[in-house]
């Protein structure tokens, strides 16, 4: 999978609530095969506080369109930066980067994903549903006005919500969503909060089922060239931007 | 047409832009991005004696036009690289020279000889520069007497180009430059990292877990070139310039100040293509300003 | 409420918030903008015993996030200070500091003693690392021999609170730091600028007409952060830090690394307004974290 | 005269030519009193090239719109993305910065401008007219399509071009105008290139008269806080920022 240095230039920006958006882009050539679990790395002009680029999940392809969807939570000069783009800007990725989910066959999949981790799950969950597999997806937020494109996850099977004051699906974590205890699952992938991940770990653990996680770290290039953005595996540090974002968690030291 | 050669004592470059130590991996993490045999010549990982697994996480922290990095010279150890790596990049048609790094005088010999071995590789640059090693690394740049003793003693070994790589970390940079000709160096390359910190005053705690770290990128561009120019009046052997190098222009003012070649390293994070970018903005710049040989330009600044 | 209020070794500060000298000229072009009594003190312009011209026009450029100046310590001489301008600044209800600056020991000892006559003048910064002089201005702050001898005599004419301004140009600042404490300085004050160049490429010329000049603003700040960090484990009396701070992030991030109080230089430049801002900042800070006083997030930084 | 720092918002960009265009800026509270020859420091946001303020003249103030105009030339990067803003934008100033060119009265008086240097000279040309002078300018130009805004001077007084290539007006540049040999004046000021400035401080010597002119320099503050910005005088180093940018050439070393 050849990676690339391309402008791309914005089709759309949708607000999805006070802090998170989305954000349309397409390229002017051809995109190539993108797997689920990839990030792009973007860079942000016209700021005096981003010297690096910074790195996001593809968070859906359209190749019809030629398009890539990224879903961005504004937290700094950076994510605030994007939030203010508009049709007809350009934007420069390096993409795509990073491995991949696996994607399992004919096995009952369970995607968890918290706060701006859900990013690479849509993508997910359409390729695992092509795949021939049964998806539950549960997203955890905050309150029911943070849980949103609810559409989209249910077009690759079904989606649930915890809010963590109960305003909307299961109260709590996704973690302590009742399905949790009343159904067995295959796989399980997740990304999120490290905490919320490392819950999910245990889930599978205590289940024996596979689990793979999406880690995020600080990155400086984001294609293997620096390993500012390792994480410790059993193996040794691992670059987060090359040999992840996606780990097994059987591989981590958690 | 114009003529982008570089003779640095005997090793001879293409053109004057090389690639930084640790940050350009081992050249193959570029090759999606750009053609590598256009370059000057490359500089690999820094590469030790033993195996390294480099500092914890975090290791990175973005600074105001530049950044903080704590890697540590993780790297597989010397061993490796010749077995492992050296067959597999040893096909570009440019220069590849190690970085080679160490903590005692013992390591810097050892990593040498073996280098010193492979066919391909036409030049190392000794670091003893760096400041993320707690056992010495850096401290052997920061003074003549250290400084001396160790390419005095590499010198003994490695019988190629010898390119010594500073530290920005001292009062005076061009008396160690000068201790480091009188050994024998056939060049010197500078600046390194300058020792910073970063802090995040929210959680009150260092953003590096190693505390301190080395800056690099566009912020230490004004230091670095002044090095170079210090340095240039000093000594007679070519010097290679790098620090927060982003374009052709800031390429040239370090050859104007008295670099024969240059060098890219942080630039290559925000645009992996910088490198031939720049290639092409000096052939430009010669073009534009007329100057036929590159080495017209070497610490051709216009002082009244 | 939170108690701002900084004691550094008898000079009474109402928060930690300084001007850095040569940046807010005598406190009176800020007059216009701000009310400067709201300050914990103000460090006026570097004062030398002769009146100096400074150095040539060009003697600014601007650099990555930075700025490069060589100004040369431009001033009238301490006489014109005490018989004209002190007079005119001294109703000022803050601690007005003089930064005190020479090419020799008896200048220093001269201009300090005169100065200690003054009433409201309760302390000097005594200048033993500006880079832009070429007679040994800097060249007494980078070697721990020549800083003790200069603070040493002056410590013998001057009586009230000294301050010691060092130098980042020297390969371990805390060594510097340990000898002017060792002499009787009451306190350090660091960064002065980092000595750095800047070319421009076009015209083949350096920008400055001193051709290297001093580097200041958020570029510096990794270094100058570091620094404080080293000379807090180093010494016992209080740190003054400053280098890049534009706001009360920053501030906060010199206080956890060890200062007691912060100067604010080239910011001033950017926003008149900063220093009033970033007391306010530092105030909202406090009541976030619940931190009453100030003192207590000196050096305060968490590490596992 | 009270120093302030304030914000703006932007009415109206006017593009001039390929290279110039003019910045009509309100500002929120009533404008104080400026004077011709003073300029304004802008801070230029959003720009990594940009750390310090920019210096402009004030081109022209409208106190009953209560707005400042500036005449910009695209140089560099903040330049411009002054270039770039749009109706609405905010601008941050500080200002009225620098002394002014001095006002006779009853005098004929000859204003030459060339470059960007012709930025004070309207508002000047104002104040000499309502002192009741006689006011004539000359503006050199390259060629015809730089010889902009003749009407608004023509409101003031006679407005001559020269044109280096000889596509408008007398041929060559303006000090080589016919009406300095033709006529006689009491008072000359000049803003633009140093050569210019200096042919036209001699052509002052010459006939005897004052002659007052605009100087630029490297600037870090604006308001006499850093002395990066002097400039050598009979009587030692002085700043362009606050004794100047406007000099008497008696004062100066040329
Ligand atoms: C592989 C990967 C995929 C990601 N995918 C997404 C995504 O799909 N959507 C999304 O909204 N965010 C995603 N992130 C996080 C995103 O990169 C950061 O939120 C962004 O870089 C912050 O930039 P900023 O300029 O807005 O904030 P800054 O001002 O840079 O930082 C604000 C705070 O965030 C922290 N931070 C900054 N950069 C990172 C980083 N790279 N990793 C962790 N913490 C950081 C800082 O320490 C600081 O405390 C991803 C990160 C990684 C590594
Ligand atoms: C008192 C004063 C009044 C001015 N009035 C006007 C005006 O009305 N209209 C106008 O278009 N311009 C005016 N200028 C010039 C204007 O300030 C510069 O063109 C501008 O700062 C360039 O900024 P930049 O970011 O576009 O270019 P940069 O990228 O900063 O610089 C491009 C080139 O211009 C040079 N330069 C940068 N800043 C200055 C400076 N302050 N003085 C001299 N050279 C500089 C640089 O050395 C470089 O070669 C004035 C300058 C001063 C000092
Ligand atoms: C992530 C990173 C890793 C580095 N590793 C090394 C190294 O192994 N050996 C070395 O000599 N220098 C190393 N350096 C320093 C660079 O080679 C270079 O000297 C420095 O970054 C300044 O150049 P720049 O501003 O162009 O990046 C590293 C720099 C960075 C940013
Ligand atoms: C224009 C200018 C003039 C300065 N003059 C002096 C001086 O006279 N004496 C001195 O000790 N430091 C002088 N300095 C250094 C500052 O006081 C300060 O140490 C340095 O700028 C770093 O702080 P900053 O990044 O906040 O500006 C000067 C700095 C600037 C930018
Ligand atoms: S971010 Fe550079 S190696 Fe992963
Ligand atoms: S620009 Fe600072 S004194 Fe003139």
């Amino acid at each position: 999978m050849k990676k690339l240095v391309q402008d791309f230039e914005v089709l759309h920006r949708e607000e999805l609530n006070d802090e998170h958006f989305t954000l349309e882009i397409r390229a002017y050539e051809p995109l190539p095969e993108i797997k689920p679990g990839q990030f792009v790395n973007v860079l942000v002009e016209n700021s005096t506080q981003t010297f690096l680029r910074r790195p996001l999940s593809i968070h859906f392809v359209d190749y019809e369109k030629n398009s890539i969807k990224l879903y961005i939570k504004r937290i700094g000069e950076g994510t605030k930066k994007l939030g203010t783009l508009v049709s007809g800007d350009k934007l420069n990725l390096v993409f795509p980067l990073g491995n991949q989910y696996s994607i399992p066959s004919s096995s009952k999949t369970l995607l968890i994903g918290g706060g701006c981790g859900v990013a690479p799950l849509l993508y997910l969950a359409k390729h695992l549903k092509e795949a021939g597999n049964e998806v539950t997806t549960i997203l955890g937020v905050r309150s029911a006005i943070d849980a949103v494109e609810m559409d989209a996850y249910k077009a690759y099977g079904r989606i649930l919500v915890t809010t963590e004051d109960g305003s909307l699906g299961d109260k709590g974590y996704p973690t302590q969503h009742s399905i949790l205890t009343n159904e067995n699952f295959d796989y399980t992938f997740t990304c999120g909060p490290e905490p919320m991940m490392k819950a999910v770990a245990r889930y599978a653990k205590e289940k024996n089922i596979p689990c793979e996680v999406s880690l995020e770290n600080t990155m400086a290039c984001g294609f293997g060239a620096c390993l500012c953005c390792v994480t410790p595996t059993k193996t040794g540090n691992k670059c987060v931007c090359t040999e992840g974002p996606v780990f097994n968690i059987n591989d981590l030291t958690w | 047409m114009v003529n982008l050669e570089v003779n640095l004592k005997g090793l001879s470059l293409k053109n004057p832009v090389m690639t930084a130590s640790g940050t350009f991996g081992y050249g193959e993490e570029f090759d999606d991005f750009i053609d590598i045999d256009r370059l000057g010549g490359i500089l690999v990982k820094g590469t030790t004696r033993h195996h390294r697994e480099g500092n914890p996480y975090p290791r990175m922290a973005e600074t105001p036009s530049g950044m903080l990095n704590a890697v540590g010279l993780q790297n597989k150890g010397v061993e490796n690289f010749c077995n492992d790596i050296y067959p597999r990049i040893k096909h570009y048609n440019t220069n590849i020279l190690v970085n080679v790094s160490g903590s005692t005088i013992e390591d810097y010999i050892e990593t040498a000889s073996m280098i010193n071995e492979l066919d391909r590789i036409p030049a190392i640059e000794l670091n003893i520069s760096c400041p993320n090693v707690k056992e010495g690394g850096m401290a052997f740049g920061t003074s003549c007497v250290s400084a001396a003793s160790v390419v005095k003693a590499v010198r003994k070994v490695y019988n190629k180009h010898l390119m010594v790589k500073l530290s920005p970390n001292v009062t005076d940079i061009s008396e160690i430059a000068k201790a480091v000709e009188a050994e024998g160096a056939d060049s010197v390359s500078l600046i390194n990292t300058l020792l910073g910190m970063a802090i995040d005053a929210e959680s009150r705690r260092p953003l590096l877990s190693t505390i301190t770290g080395g800056l690099s990128g566009p912020c230490v561009k004004p230091v670095a070139l002044r090095m170079v120019w210090q340095v240039f009046r000093a000594i007679n052997i070519p010097i290679i310039g790098l620090g927060g190098i982003m374009n052709a222009k800031d390429a040239i003012e370090f050859i104007l100040a008295g670099a024969s070649a240059i060098q890219i390293g942080t630039a290559n994070f925000i645009d992996p293509q910088v490198t031939v970018k720049v290639v092409e903005g000096i052939k430009e710049y010669m073009i534009r300003h007329k100057v036929q040989n590159i080495s017209d330009l070497v610490g051709a600044l216009e002082i009244q």
